[in-house]
Order: structure tokens, then C-alpha cells, then sequence
């Protein structure tokens, strides 16, 4: 349960999976699969079981606020903005796995240039966050809906999470929980906002919130 | 200083009408005329000078400054300029300057007062004097240049007095160019035939006349002199650098130099005699004419 | 140095006491008017006593901003500028005073006095900071202030569009002096201009210093091509302000100019070449312009810009004299290009407010409805003929002093000079002339309509004299022309300490025989401009004997046998320039619009010309217009799509990171 | 004296939230504000304080920023409680297109306002990486609903790219920390700590590539907040919707703090030799800033955009005079307070002028003058300050950054700045004048006139700026010189 490789492979399908998501609802439960396989991935990294007690506070709160909490409110967001389901990419899906296939090409060239201090728990492990990374902003700027990009943003958070397993060591306590909090924070509010959007707009697509320009025409 | 500068200041504006009498004799005789007598000019003087005069309602007072001032400005112009090889009464370097510059004033005083008419005509006369007059100008200036370059000085006395037929033999070119643009100048600011017509009796194509025509008794005196004297002043210049008679002695040069103004008269009527007024579109390319001769004549002169 | 430091204490507390007071009527003029006279004769005892012989007042104060030291000094060439100012300023004061509170009286009238007071002030310190940064501070406060003034009547849309294009302009140049300062610092070693050390700069450096400078100070100043703010400026402020404006304030660009070129190593002869260039170009450009105007105060406007061309045809010939090594020639330049600052200042001061007096008493500045207004308006009428005479450059009156300086100058250069020298001083002398005559053309033209025959519209037929307030400024400016003009070599040797720091600076032997020589010139000229007053009293007194006793009629005009002439026959002040405008239409390019009469019973026919400035429709509006369409073809970047930012962020980063990290 | 600072808003924003009257809140509002200046001021008397390893310290620089924001915040309180006394609670029709629109609730209003104070203070304290991200990130979730306040979709269009575009930005900054502290690991003494001090003092130890790597993602990420082209795309929006008090508090104190959050990246690569690379970077992309910002304000129709973009120029200007180093650091920190006391004045004056004529649009407003005097004048006199006009602060400080560019043998670099300080004068000077000169068009009539509690603050405003452009304090030259110093410059 804690190999380390066989939660990255995970993760790096649970990211094709994104990109290829054609319902809301999938890429929801999708990116808290991701988190969950983040908070094992944590005590992976940390020998399992015997690992310290604040790390099991770290991967036990994260998991719980990216495997339950943000997926419990994008979903009541999503209910009520009761919207089409269904995405409507600027990019196809094929397409976006195609795009996904080449950022790993890309993520596994840059990793295996990239100069590491010591020895890393596995070597997937800094491509993988860089794959994740990248198929977050991909997703952030390749999507249109509101939630997905609130979930294109949770999976760059993730990526930037993973790498931060791979530095010899950890952020303090309380920088680890400042950003967690952060996070949900921003979160919590960005649900809050799409929930104000579908109000006033009877929908989330963000192209169509672009009354803000100063393109002369 | 002495007084024969004095005296030959008061000579020439005693003998200024003669020249225009000059002038008209000789047109007349071209013309197979026997013409006014040549002591006109002093008769017309005597006539107006006994009159009174006629002003229009429109006029102000700028009306009746015209004539004095222009009078007045003339007068110390012809202080100005060397007669016969002596020295002017008023000689200092650049004293050209003022020279240029109170027939400037005179300009002045002669359109301001044509303006205050209010007359079609005399406006029109204006315009064209103006136009004509400020496109002379550099035409004169640089008739200066050359000189005082030739002569090395800033006086006109000193540079003029500096000529001889000496220097004709060294650089006759030079010369020639000045005394061509100066006798341009001549004409054009004493607005004779080509550029003027004095006798013409159709206001539309005056320039000079028309911008008198109010004028009346002793006023038109005071025009008509200063019209003569500007003639002598000027003409003193071409025959300066055209006839530069330097025998030393006083009473030769003088003498020869009245023969000379005298000539120029002449040769001033041979001019209207033999040439049509030009077009007025035509005139400004001769003015300009002149003054590129004399720059030339600067640029020749080896400093 | 304290009574300077009154002066300008004096002259800004007079503005803000006039805000203070308010609409208070009985005091807000008066106070700030007491202010600026009071204040500018302290200054004017100041700098006079300067230019007689005190040691150059000095204060350096430590001023706490960056590379900033409040030091100031009135060393000679300082205060002969002070003293243009000082003259000018409290005359312009007194007229203004009166002339809003008849035109203007039911507005509030706080804001323009204390940018008056600000203005003034602001010239003053100019021409005396010795430090970079307070001369930029007070640059711009002068600037500034100008542009609220200009800005005055800013209901009307056309002035408000006049003090734009002074601002853009003025900003812009201000923008190269900054550079130049910072620049004159890192070569000099420091801001002060006391302690600048360029002597040794290289020639590189030191011409890029010279053509900022002549940027810089050339678009306060009026040079052709950066003048097109000035002809709109001008016009647009209230005429006392005009005064101030065209008679000092383009000014300081002369003088930091001069200022510059007195820190900068020794002048290569193109310097010069190119100021008289500029100077031929802008003394000739403008007096053209002002022949094909109608508005009075744009013609005046224009003829600045001529007048600030001959002044810097004379510093050019200055610097050649300065080069070729013939310290006549220098000196005769700088003495004349200096005068004619003092002098411009006189007469064009007194002509704007002669303008001012004219739309005052009829309520239009269009020449082509003017006229016969000398015998409505005696004192403005004769004042302003003086003015026009001397800026025409006629004996015997100022501007005919200046000019014969410069003349001078190029003569000598002519006859003493080779080569390039020599073409230069033809240049020069031949544009004199042709500019002298020209501005007799135009001046004729501007008093001939407004002030000569009959009036052509029914405001100036109801015209009235001024108030006394107004008369006096203009009589005591036409006073200042004639005295100068017959006190001609006082004056040179009033100068002569100036004219000897210049010639210091500039590593000329010391100037004193230069000065005799041209002292006993100018003598010469004063003793021909009194045998011409004796020439002309005498004409006049034999005129009135002869007319003594004769019958001196009056009738109409005589038309030529046409018995009703009416004033809409005269010749109009187009008209009368027309030819002259027809002869150099390459370079005006007027545009003119109408339907001539044609055939036996025309019907009513019209015309109209207009000639706009081809530097401003040719050079700079293709400019600013196409930068803004190209503006506005790039705001397509923010065009509201987050997906798109979102993407210009990433597309940041990749770049700078596969660009900058190797 | 730091935990006092942090709690004493963030406290108060929490019984701002609880309390129900308005009159209290506001009162509160003003009380903790002032209380704040007064630690502050303190706070500047003591000078710099903590233990150089301590995670929460006041150094030079963050002191400067600290007393910055605390005056403009301080000013800001007392012109929100004129503005709020004035906002009608019912719903109101729109001023652009004719629908209704309601306030949100003031409560949540006043207190994010608090907690906005509280989490820019822990940005200038914070002398842990970590930390600072965490501030930053705070600020912005602080800010969100204060930009959402009128209730209308463009508030609310604006709001969700300020909050998504400045997270995702934080994010990227949060992986520039990670490779600051990986660049930290290497070497015998590598501990991955983010603690400047450590980071400074083991600089020479830090591995180049992830260094370089990790300011380019800090760049970006903190430069998203700061408002760096092209990365400034929710400013002008977000400046154009917030209420005017808080597009006065969003230019004026939290760009600065994003600002800091860079200004520290810097110190270490400066430490770690690495100086040039950052500042030509820096130098780049606040030309980049100043130019995308003059095209944008020239011919602007919305003056609080053009207020904004205005921002990102001077953003860029800061930018390029930490990037040119030397004597520029102190123009640019100078530049920094100047900057923000011009803008938040302006941006106070726009939301006088916002109110009077309820109408953003430059081609529009006309006459203030005759409507505002008071705000007229000073808008005028802002617009002045902010384009560089002696005798205004901001003059000053840009004169001495070119001097920097200009003896730092920059010429390309001086031209360009002082050509888009040029075009951004232009743009701004001819719609802002033309505001305050003519007289009110007649479909648009302006009502209401100055009242003394909405621009008394941008007085005092208008006066400092003043006095910074005609003498410096000596303490405010002490402090600025200090902090150039920990900044690396002379």
C-alpha cells in the first residue's frame, strides 16, 4: 500500500484520466483520487507506517481536505449551478491526452537532466510532480468551465505538493499547515464565487465572462 | 572735422531734384520730345511748397507723420554715404546698416500712411512696395558685404573710399557684380522702369505713385523730395563702386562725381527708354537676382 | 542675495495671499499685484547690482533630496536675464490686474494669480539655480504654471486643445534636459554647476550634450521645428501672460543654452553652423508664418519665434566668432544675441499687450475686422507703432541696436573669415535682411489693419481707449524701446560684465577692445538716431509753419473717381500680405476655400485662407496618430478571456525559464 | 510589539464580523487602523528588532513597506467610513448597464478590510520563505470578497480572475520556493531551510541552476500579484470594479508586499553572486511592464483602469530600478512610498469623482472643477505627482533611478524609460485634465459636492507626496538608505 512507484504510476494515469474527462463529475472525483493517493504518497515517502507523528497529521489532513472536503464542495457548487455536465474544451480530449503524453516526454527529459542533492525515494517521483504540474496549467487554460479550472488549479497545487516530497527536507510544521490552510481556503472561496457565477450568469463557462476588455472594437 | 563733407551734404540735396530733371529730359528726348525743363523737379517743389492741402476724414495722425518721417529718415541717409571719394559726415563702422535701415524706416512710414487712406489703391500700392522692398533687401546687405570684404572695413566711407581703378583692374568681376546688384537696388527701391512705372497714369499697375496719391501741398513736397534724395543716395552708391575717380584732389573727384551722377541720370532714362515695366509676377525673380549677384561677388573676393 | 530671496518670497506670497482672500474683488488682484511689482523691484535691485559691478551673489544651502543642493548665484549673465524678467514682469502684473478684473471679474480669480506669482518665480530661480536639480524643479514649475495660465479660459475647447500641445511639449523637452543633466553629472563629476568639470569631456560627449541641450532648451524656446506649441500657446493666454510668456519665459531656453554651452569644453565650428542654421530657419519660418495669419496675437506668437531665431543666429555667430578665433566676431554675436533678449522682451511684451488692449476694447483679434481703431485708441495705436518700429528693427529705436550687433558680427566674420566661416556669415547676413525686411512687410501689415482706415466691423467702430492701467505698462515698454535705442552704447557697457563672463567661459582673451569698437559704433548709431529725431522735428516744425495760415481741407478719400468708397472696399490685412504669401506658398502651403464672383451680377461671393503649421500637420499629428492606431491594435492583448491570460502567464514562464535558466 | 501588529487587526476582524452595528465597526475600523499606525510608528522608533534567525522580524525593508501600508490603510479607514456612510443599502441601478445591484454585507467588508491589514503586516514580518508565501497567498484570499463588494457581474467577473490568476501565480511561487530550498540542499552545509537569514549566509553554497531556476518561478509567481506584464491581467480589472478605497489599498499596499515578496528572492541571489542575472531579469520584464502599461493608457476611456495601468507602469518602474542596482535601489525604494501615497490618493479622488457623476468614463466626466474643487485640484496635482512632475516625490525618485540607468552605462535602458514615462505622461495627462477643465456636459449632471471626511484623506496624501518632492525627512532618508542597503544597492 505505501510502494512508492505504484502510487506514482497512479497518479500519472489519474492525470490521463483528467485529461481525457469529458463530465464534470469525473474530473471532481478524479482530482480527489489524486489527493488521496498525495497523502499516501506522503507516508510512503516517510517509511510508511514508523513515519514521524506530524507527518501522519500532514498526510491524514491533507488527504482528508483534498480526498473529501473540496470534493464534497465542488460537487454541492456543481448541484447548484445545476449545469450541463459535460465540459466543452477549447481542446479535444484526444488532443488534451495527446498534449498529456508529450508534457511526460517533456517532465521525464527535464527530470532526468535536473541536478538532485541526494538520492530521491523513487525516480519517478520528480517527473511525475512535473507531469502533474503541467497538466494542471494545461487543464487551467485548455477548459472552460469555472469548476474545472478550480480543479485545474487543485491539480497544479498537487504537482507542486509531489515535488515538494521529493526535497531532502520538509517545510516546518507550520509552513506545511499555513499552506494547507491556504489552500483550502482558496478553495472554499473559489466555490463561493462559482456558486455567486451560476447566479448571476445561469451558467460557469468562463468565456463567456468577458465583458472586462479593452480590446477596441 | 572739416566741412568739405558738410558742404557736399548740402550740395547734394540741393542738387537732388536735377537728377530726376536728368532723367525725364533724357526720356523725352528718346522719346523726340522737348520734355519739362531740366530745373522741373524745383518748380513742382516751389508750387507745393506754396499750397495748402486736402485731408481725408479716414486719415489719423500716422497720415501726416508719413512725409516727415520719411523726409526726415532720408535726409540722414544722405549723411551717410561718401561722395566723391571723401568720407560722409556720418561714417563709423557699419554705418551702411543704418543706412539700410532708415530706408527701411522710410518704407515704414510711406505704407503706414498709404494704409490710413483706407483706399483700395493706395493698399494695393503698399502690398506691392512692401513685397518688392523686402525682397531688395538682402539684395543690398549683400552689395555691403562685398564691399566692406573687398575693403576689409566696416565703414562704408572707409570701403568705398577704398576703390580706385586700380582695384577694377585687380577684381573687375567682383566690381561688376556689385555694381550690377546695386544698380538692380537703384531701380527697384527708386521705383523706376523695370519694376515701377513713375509716369504710368493707371493706379492699378502703380506701385510707388499710388501710395501718394493722397497727398497734397507741402506733404507731397516732402514726398517728392525725399523720393529725389533717396534717388541721389543710392545713385551716390552705384557711381561709388561704378566710378571710383581718386585723383586726390578734392575739387576733381567732387567734380567728376556730379558728372557721374549726372551720367547715371542718363543712363537711367536710357533704361526706361529702352525696357518695359516688367510683370509683377516677374519682379521678385530680379530682385532675388541681385541678391545672388552679390553674394556671389563675396564669395569671389579672396579675403 | 537677500533681496532676491525677498523678491521671490514676495512675489509667490502675493499669489497664494490672493487665494486666500478669494472672490474678495476689492483685494485678490491687488494683493497679488503689489506682490509681483514689489518683489520684482527688490529682484531688480538685485541683479542691477550685479550687472554695476557687486561680487556675484552666492547662497548654497543643503537641500534635502537626492543629488539635490539649494544653491543659487547671480553671477552677470544671470542677472541680465533677471533684469528682462524684472521689467517685464510687475508692468504685466499692473496691466493684468486690471485687464481680468474688467474681462474676468465674476470668476475666482485665486488660481491665476498664484500661478502668475508661481510663474515669475519660477523664471526667477531658472535663471539663478546652480544646482541640476533645483534648476529641473523650478523648470517645471515654470512650465507648469504657464500651462494653467494658458489654460485659463479652458471652457473654450480650442484653448484647452492649445494647452495640451504646450504641455506634450514642454514635457517632452523636458524629458532631454533630464537626460542632459544626468549626463553633464556623470561626465562633470557632479550637479552643481559650479563644480562640473567639462572642460576635458570628450568631443563625442560633449556634442551629444550640446544637441540635447539645443532639443531641450530649443523646444522652450520656439527653435523651428520644435515650435508648434508656441503659435497655439500664446494666443490662448491671457494677453499679460502672453507678455510674460513670449518675453521671458521662451527665454530660459536661450538661457540654458547659453548656460550650457558656457560649462561645455571649447565649440567645434558645427556648433555653430547649426545654431545659425537653426536660427536662419527660425527667423525666416516664423516671420512668414506671422505674414499669412489673421489672428493678431498668433501673428505676434510667430514673430517669438522669428525673434528667438535671430537671437540664435547671433549666439551662432557667437560661437564661429569663438572657433574661427576673432573675438569681434564673438563678441559682437553674444553682445547682440543678448540684447535682443533684453529688448524682444521690451517690445514683443508690448505689443501682446497692445493686443490684449485691442480684443479688450473690441472683443476680436481677427485682423480682418479690425481697423481704424488709432484714432479710437490713441495711446495703444502710437504705443503699439513703437513697438511694431522697434521689432521691425528700425532705428532709432532697440531693436535696431540688437540687430546692428549681430549684423556686425556677421560682417566681420565676412570680412575677416575664409571658407565655411564665410558662408556662414552670408547665410546669416543675407537671412537678416531678408527676415528685417519681411517683419517691415508684416508689421505694416498687423498695424496698417487694426489700427489704419476705417474700421471693417461694427466692434472695432465702437472701440474706446483703456483704462489708464492699461496704457501705462505699454507707454513705460515704449519708453524702455526708444531709450535703449538712443542709449545704445550705455547700455552695451551696461552689459560689458556679462558679455566678459561669456567671454571668460569661453576662453576668449579679455574682451574690453571689442567692447570699445562696438561701444563706439553704437555711439555712433545714438548720434544718427538723434540727427534722425532733429531731422524729422525739423520736417514737421517747417510742415506746420507752411501750413499755417492755408487752408487745410478735409474730404474723402480719393478713390479714383469712385465717390463712395466704403471701409469693406480697404484693402484687408490678407490681402495686403497675399503676394508675399503667394511668393512663398511652397513652404506655407495656404489653404484657401471660397467662390469667387463671376459672371455680370456675381452673386455674393466668399473667401477664406488658413495656414496651419506644416511642422504640426506634416511632422508630429502623423506621428502621434499612428502610434496611437498602433496602440489600439495591441490593446487585443487584453481582451477579457481568463483561458488567455491564464496562458500568457505560463507561456511566461516556460519562456523566461528555457530563455534565462542554462 | 510584531505579535501585537499582527493580532490587533486580525483580532478586530473578527468582532468586526461579529458586531451588528455599523457605527461600532466603523469606529472599530478607524480605532484598530490608528492603533496599528501608532505600533508602527513605534515600531519605526525602536528600529529593526528580533533576533536575525527569527522567523517574524522588522528588517529595513519590510519596515519601509510596514509604514507604508500602515499609512495608507490608516488614511484608507478614515475615507471607507465617509464612503460606507454614504452607500445606499438598498439595491441600486447599475452605472454601466440598467440593472440593480446591491452592497455585500459591510460586516464581511470591514472585516476582510481588517484581516486584509493583518495578513499584508505578516507579508512585511515574515523573514521565512515559507511564511512570506503563506502572507501572500492570505492577502489575496483577504482581498477577494472586498473586490466583490458591489454585487454586479463585472465585480463578480473581475474578482474570479483576480482570485484564480493570483492563485494559480502563488502556486508557481510555491514551486520556486521548493527549488529555492532544493538549490538550498546541496553543498556540506545544505539544509533545505527557507529562512533569509540562513539562506543569505549560506549563499555561496546554493546551486546555481535551481537558484536561477527558482527566482524565475518566484519572479512570475509574485509578479502575477505584483502586477508585471503580461502577468498583470486581473489588475486593471479588479481596480476598475473593487470600491474605490480598496483599488486605493490594492495599488497602494498590496503590490508592494508582492513586491517584497521578490525584493527577498533578490537578496539571495544578490548574496549568492548572482545579482545580474536577477536584475537584468527585473530590468526586462519592468520595461516590458512600462510599455504594455503606456499602450494601454493611452486613449483609456475608464479612468480607474487608467489608474490601474497606471500601476502596472509603475510596478515595471520599480521593477527596473532594483534590477539596475546601485544608486537606482534607493530611487526605486523611494519610488515605492511615492508611488503609493500619489496613487492611493488618486485612486481615493476617482472614487470622489465615481460617486459625483457615477460614471467611469474619461470621455465623459467633465467640469470637476466647477463640481469638486477640492478633488479637482488635487486630482490635477496627483496626476502631476504620479507622471513625474517636480515639485512632486515621484519626480525625485525617478529622477534617480535614471541617474542610476545613466551612470550605470544603461542608454538603451535610460531611453526607453524615459520614453514611456513620456507616452504614459501623455496618456494620462490629456483625459485627466480634461476631466477637471470645461464645464459638466448636460446629459451628464453631476451632484453632490466635497465633503471634508472623503478628501480630507486625500489631502493629507496630497501633502506628503508634496513634501517628499521637496525634502526628504531625515529619518524617512535613514530608513530608505538602510534598506537599500539590505536590498544590495549603494
Amino acid at each position: 500500500m505505501f510502494e512508492i512507484n505504484t502510487l506514482l504510476v497512479g497518479l500519472l494515469l489519474v492525470n490521463f484520466v483528467l485529461l481525457g474527462a469529458s463530465r464534470l463529475g469525473t474530473s471532481v472525483r478524479q482530482v480527489a483520487a489524486q489527493g488521496a493517493l498525495l497523502s499516501l504518497l506522503t507516508l510512503a515517502e516517510h517509511a510508511g507506517w514508523s513515519a514521524p507523528w506530524r507527518v501522519w497529521l500532514l498526510a491524514l489532513g491533507s488527504g482528508v481536505v483534498k480526498a473529501v472536503v473540496f470534493p464534497y464542495f465542488l460537487r454541492r457548487a456543481l448541484r447548484e449551478a445545476d449545469v450541463r455536465r459535460e465540459m466543452e474544451p477549447y481542446v479535444g480530449f484526444t488532443a488534451s491526452v495527446l498534449v498529456g503524453v508529450t508534457a511526460l516526454a517533456a517532465s521525464l527529459w527535464l527530470a532526468s537532466r535536473l541536478p538532485l542533492p541526494g538520492p530521491v525515494a523513487s525516480p519517478l517521483l520528480v517527473p511525475v510532480s512535473l507531469f502533474t504540474l503541467l497538466v494542471g496549467l494545461f487543464l487551467l487554460v485548455s477548459r472552460r468551465k469555472a469548476l474545472t479550472q478550480v480543479v485545474g488549479y487543485l491539480v497544479l497545487e498537487n504537482g507542486v505538493f509531489c515535488f515538494g516530497l521529493a526535497l531532502p527536507e520538509d517545510a516546518p510544521l507550520s509552513v506545511e499547515v499555513g499552506i494547507l490552510l491556504d489552500i483550502f481556503a482558496a478553495v472554499f472561496i473559489m466555490g463561493i464565487m462559482i456558486y455567486h457565477i451560476s447566479r448571476e450568469f445561469d451558467h460557469i463557462d468562463t468565456d463567456r465572462m468577458s465583458s472586462l476588455r479593452d480590446e477596441t472594437t | 572735422m572739416d566741412a568739405a563733407p558738410v558742404l557736399r551734404y548740402l550740395l547734394a540735396f540741393a542738387l537732388a531734384p536735377l537728377l530726376g530733371g536728368v532723367i525725364t529730359k533724357t526720356k523725352a528726348f528718346f522719346a523726340g520730345r522737348t520734355g519739362a525743363p531740366l530745373l522741373q523737379g524745383y518748380f513742382d517743389l516751389a508750387k507745393l511748397l506754396r499750397k495748402g492741402t486736402v485731408y481725408s476724414t479716414t486719415t489719423s495722425w500716422v497720415f501726416r507723420a508719413g512725409p516727415v518721417v520719411t523726409v526726415g529718415a532720408v535726409a540722414v541717409a544722405l549723411a551717410l554715404v561718401p561722395m566723391g571719394g571723401t568720407p560722409a559726415p556720418l561714417a563709423f563702422p557699419g554705418d551702411f546698416l543704418l543706412l539700410a535701415y532708415l530706408f527701411a524706416l522710410a518704407r515704414f512710414f510711406t505704407i503706414a500712411a498709404a494704409l490710413d487712406t483706407g483706399s483700395a489703391f493706395e493698399g494695393m500700392g503698399a502690398s506691392r512696395e512692401a513685397q518688392f522692398s523686402a525682397l531688395a533687401e538682402p539684395g543690398l546687405v549683400l552689395c555691403f558685404l562685398a564691399l566692406t570684404r573687398s575693403a576689409g572695413d566696416l565703414s562704408l566711407s572707409v570701403s568705398l573710399g577704398a576703390l580706385s581703378f586700380a582695384a577694377w583692374r585687380s577684381h573687375a568681376a567682383v566690381l561688376a557684380l556689385v555694381a550690377a546688384a546695386l544698380f538692380i537696388v537703384f531701380l527697384a527701391e527708386n521705383a523706376r522702369i523695370p519694376v515701377d512705372d513713375p509716369t504710368t497714369h493707371l493706379e492699378l499697375t502703380m506701385i510707388h505713385e499710388v501710395m501718394v496719391l493722397d497727398h497734397g501741398g507741402p506733404d507731397l513736397a516732402l514726398v517728392e523730395a525725399a523720393s529725389w534724395l533717396k534717388l541721389w543716395v543710392l545713385g551716390a552708391l552705384v557711381v561709388g563702386v561704378a566710378v571710383p575717380v581718386r585723383t586726390g584732389i578734392p575739387a576733381l573727384d567732387g567734380g567728376v562725381f556730379l558728372a557721374a551722377m549726372l551720367l547715371l541720370g542718363v543712363a537711367v532714362g536710357v533704361v526706361e527708354s529702352a525696357m518695359a515695366r516688367l510683370r509683377l509676377l516677374r519682379v521678385p525673380q530680379l530682385l532675388v537676382a541681385s541678391g545672388v549677384l552679390a553674394a556671389l561677388a563675396t564669395a569671389l573676393i579672396s579675403g | 542675495m537677500g533681496a532676491f530671496l525677498a523678491a521671490l518670497g514676495l512675489i509667490v506670497g502675493g499669489g497664494v495671499a490672493s487665494v486666500l482672500t478669494g472672490r474678495r474683488r476689492s483685494w485678490r488682484s491687488r494683493a497679488a499685484v503689489t506682490g509681483i511689482v514689489a518683489g520684482s523691484l527688490c529682484g531688480l535691485v538685485a541683479a542691477v547690482r550685479v550687472l554695476a559691478g557687486a561680487p556675484t551673489p552666492t547662497l548654497h544651502v543643503p537641500w534635502r533630496v537626492p543629488y539635490g543642493s539649494f544653491s543659487l548665484a547671480i553671477d552677470p549673465v544671470s542677472a541680465l536675464f533677471l533684469v528682462a524678467l524684472f521689467v517685464l514682469a510687475p508692468l504685466a502684473s499692473v496691466y493684468g490686474g486690471r485687464y481680468l478684473e474688467e474681462e474676468h471679474g465674476d470668476e475666482s480669480l485665486g488660481g491665476v494669480w498664484l500661478f502668475t506669482g508661481l510663474l515669475v518665480a519660477g523664471i526667477a530661480l531658472v535663471f539663478t539655480a546652480r544646482n541640476a536639480v533645483l534648476f529641473l524643479v523650478a523648470w517645471e514649475v515654470m512650465s507648469i504654471a504657464a500651462y494653467f495660465l494658458v489654460t485659463f479660459e479652458h471652457y473654450r475647447d480650442e484653448v484647452r486643445e492649445a494647452g495640451w500641445t504646450y504641455l506634450v511639449a514642454t514635457h517632452l523637452g523636458t524629458a532631454f534636459l533630464i537626460a542632459l543633466f544626468l549626463l553633464m553629472g556623470r561626465a562633470g563629476g557632479s550637479l552643481d554647476f559650479d563644480e562640473m568639470q567639462l572642460g576635458h569631456a570628450s568631443p563625442p560627449v560633449a556634442g551629444l550634450l550640446f544637441v540635447l541641450a539645443v532639443v531641450g532648451f530649443g523646444t522652450k524656446a520656439g527653435l523651428v521645428p520644435f515650435h508648434v506649441w508656441l503659435p497655439e500657446a500664446h494666443p490662448a493666454a491671457p494677453s499679460h501672460v502672453s507678455a510674460l510668456m513670449s518675453g521671458v519665459m521662451i527665454k530660459t531656453g536661450i538661457y540654458g543654452l547659453l548656460r550650457v554651452l558656457l560649462l561645455l569644453p571649447s565649440p567645434p565650428a558645427w556648433w555653430g553652423w547649426l545654431l545659425i542654421a537653426m536660427g536662419v530657419a527660425s527667423g525666416l519660418g516664423g516671420v512668414l508664418f506671422a505674414l499669412a495669419q489673421h489672428d493678431l496675437k498668433r501673428l505676434l506668437a510667430y514673430h517669438s519665434v522669428e525673434n528667438i531665431g535671430i537671437i540664435t543666429l547671433g549666439l551662432g555667430v557667437g560661437l564661429l566668432g569663438v572657433h574661427a578665433g576673432l573675438p569681434l566676431v564673438a563678441l559682437a554675436g553674444f553682445a547682440g544675441a543678448l540684447l535682443h533678449v533684453l529688448n524682444h522682451a521690451l517690445f514683443k511684451g508690448l505689443l501682446f499687450l497692445g493686443a490684449g488692449a485691442v480684443a479688450h476694447a473690441t472683443g476680436t483679434r481677427d485682423l480682418d475686422h479690425l481697423g481704424g481703431l488709432g484714432k479710437r485708441m490713441p495711446w495703444t495705436g502710437a504705443t503699439f507703432l513703437v513697438g511694431a518700429a522697434a521689432i521691425s528693427g528700425l532705428p532709432p529705436l532697440n531693436g535696431f541696436v540688437s540687430e546692428f550687433l549681430i549684423y556686425t558680427g556677421a560682417f566681420a566674420a565676412a570680412t575677416a573669415g575664409r571658407g565655411a566661416v564665410l558662408a556662414a556669415a552670408i547665410a546669416g547676413a543675407a537671412g537678416l535682411a531678408l527676415i528685417g525686411g519681411l517683419a517691415v512687410a508684416c508689421f505694416t501689415k498687423a498695424f496698417g489693419a487694426v489700427f489704419l482706415g476705417e474700421p471693417r466691423g461694427t466692434s472695432a467702430g465702437r472701440a474706446r481707449e483703456v483704462a489708464a492701467a492699461l496704457r501705462l505698462p505699454m507707454v513705460a515698454l515704449a519708453a524702455a524701446c526708444a531709450g535703449i535705442g538712443l542709449a545704445a552704447p550705455w547700455v552695451l557697457a551696461g552689459m560689458s560684465r556679462a558679455l566678459a563672463q561669456v567671454a571668460r567661459a569661453l576662453g576668449l582673451p579679455a574682451p574690453d577692445a571689442q567692447i570699445e569698437t562696438l561701444r563706439s559704433a553704437l555711439a555712433w548709431v545714438s548720434l544718427g538716431s538723434l540727427a534722425l529725431l532733429a531731422a524729422v522735428a525739423a520736417a514737421a516744425v517747417a510742415r506746420r509753419l507752411l501750413l499755417r495760415g492755408r487752408t487745410v481741407a478735409a474730404g474723402p478719400t480719393w478713390g479714383c473717381g469712385y465717390a463712395a468708397p466704403s471701409p469693406r472696399m480697404q484693402y484687408t490685412a490678407s490681402s495686403f500680405a497675399q503676394p508675399l504669401v503667394d511668393l512663398f506658398r511652397p513652404v506655407l502651403r495656404t489653404e484657401t476655400a471660397g467662390t469667387p464672383p463671376s459672371g455680370p451680377f456675381p452673386a455674393p461671393a466668399s473667401f477664406a485662407s488658413a495656414t496651419p503649421d506644416p511642422a504640426d500637420r506634416r511632422l508630429y499629428r502623423p506621428v502621434f496618430a499612428g502610434v496611437a492606431a498602433l496602440f489600439g491594435r495591441l490593446r487585443w492583448v487584453q481582451q477579457g478571456r481568463i483561458q488567455l491570460y491564464l496562458l500568457y502567464l505560463v507561456a511566461t514562464l516556460l519562456i523566461l525559464l528555457l530563455w534565462k535558466v542554462r | 510589539m510584531i505579535a501585537a501588529l499582527l493580532l490587533a487587526p486580525a483580532l478586530a476582524g473578527v468582532v468586526a464580523l461579529l458586531l451588528r452595528s455599523d457605527r461600532l465597526r466603523r469606529a472599530l475600523l478607524v480605532a484598530t487602523a490608528l492603533t496599528h499606525l501608532g505600533l508602527v510608528a513605534a515600531a519605526w522608533r525602536t528600529g529593526p528588532a528580533g533576533p536575525p534567525a527569527a522567523w517574524l522580524r522588522l528588517d529595513p525593508v519590510g519596515m519601509l513597506v510596514l509604514g507604508v501600508t500602515s499609512v495608507l490603510f490608516a488614511v484608507a479607514a478614515i475615507y471607507a467610513v465617509g464612503y460606507l456612510a454614504h452607500e445606499e443599502r438598498t439595491p441600486r441601478p447599475d452605472i454601466e448597464e440598467d440593472t440593480l445591484f446591491a452592497n455585500g454585507p459591510e460586516a464581511v467588508f470591514t472585516g476582510c478590510l481588517l484581516f486584509f491589514l493583518a495578513t499584508m503586516t505578516l507579508v512585511t514580518v515574515s523573514q521565512n520563505l515559507g511564511v512570506l508565501w503563506v502572507a501572500v497567498e492570505a492577502t489575496t484570499l483577504a482581498s477577494a470578497p472586498l473586490i466583490f463588494f458591489h454585487r454586479h457581474h463585472r465585480s463578480l467577473e473581475a474578482t474570479w480572475k483576480y482570485l484564480l490568476i493570483c492563485s494559480v501565480g502563488i502556486a508557481v511561487a510555491l514551486l520556486g520556493n521548493f527549488f529555492l530550498a532544493m538549490a538550498a540542499s546541496f553543498g556540506p552545509s545544505g539544509s533545505g531551510s527557507l529562512v533569509l537569514h540562513e539562506l543569505i549566509a549560506g549563499a555561496p553554497g546554493l546551486h546555481a541552476r535551481w537558484l536561477k531556476a527558482a527566482f524565475v518561478l518566484l519572479l512570475v509567481g509574485y509578479g502575477t500579484k505584483m502586477g508585471l506584464a503580461p502577468l498583470h491581467t486581473w489588475l486593471p480589472d479588479a481596480h476598475a470594479e473593487a470600491p474605490s478605497v480598496v483599488s486605493a489599498l490594492l495599488s497602494g499596499a498590496l503590490l508592494n508586499c508582492a513586491f517584497l515578496g521578490i525584493v527577498r528572492a533578490y537578496q539571495v541571489l544578490g548574496a549568492a553572486g548572482q545579482g545580474r542575472f536577477a536584475g537584468d531579469l527585473l530590468i526586462d520584464m519592468g520595461l516590458f511592464s512600462m510599455a504594455l502599461a503606456a499602450v494601454f493608457i493611452v486613449a483609456q476611456p475608464d479612468f480607474k483602469r487608467l489608474l490601474a495601468y497606471s500601476s502596472v507602469e509603475h510596478m515595471g518602474i520599480l521593477a527596473v530600478g532594483i534590477g539596475l542596482g546601485g544608486g537606482a535601489v534607493f530611487g526605486a525604494l523611494l519610488h515605492l512610498v511615492n508611488h503609493s501615497l500619489a496613487k492611493g490618493m488618486l485612486f481615493l479622488l476617482a472614487g470622489n469623482i465615481l460617486a459625483a457623476y457615477r460614471s467611469k468614463s474619461t470621455a465623459r466626466v467633465r467640469g470637476v472643477g466647477a463640481v469638486l474643487p477640492v478633488t479637482a485640484a488635487l486630482w490635477a496635482a496627483g496626476l502631476l505627482a504620479i507622471t513625474g512632475s517636480p515639485p512632486f516625490g515621484p519626480f525625485l525618485s525617478e529622477l534617480v533611478i535614471v541617474k542610476g540607468a545613466i551612470d550605470g552605462r544603461h542608454p538603451v535602458v535610460t531611453v526607453l524609460f524615459l520614453l514611456f514615462l513620456a507616452a504614459a505622461f501623455i496618456g494620462m495627462a490629456r483625459p485627466m485634465l480634461a476631466m477637471v477643465q470645461g464645464e459638466p456636459r448636460p446629459e451628464l449632471p453631476p451632484s453632490g459636492h466635497d465633503r471634508w471626511l472623503t478628501v480630507a484623506p486625500a489631502v493629507v496624501l496630497g501633502l506628503s507626496v508634496l513634501l517628499l518632492g521637496l525634502w526628504i525627512p531625515s529619518w524617512l532618508d535613514g530608513a530608505l538608505r538602510a534598506a537599500a542597503r539590505v536590498v544590495g544597492g549603494g
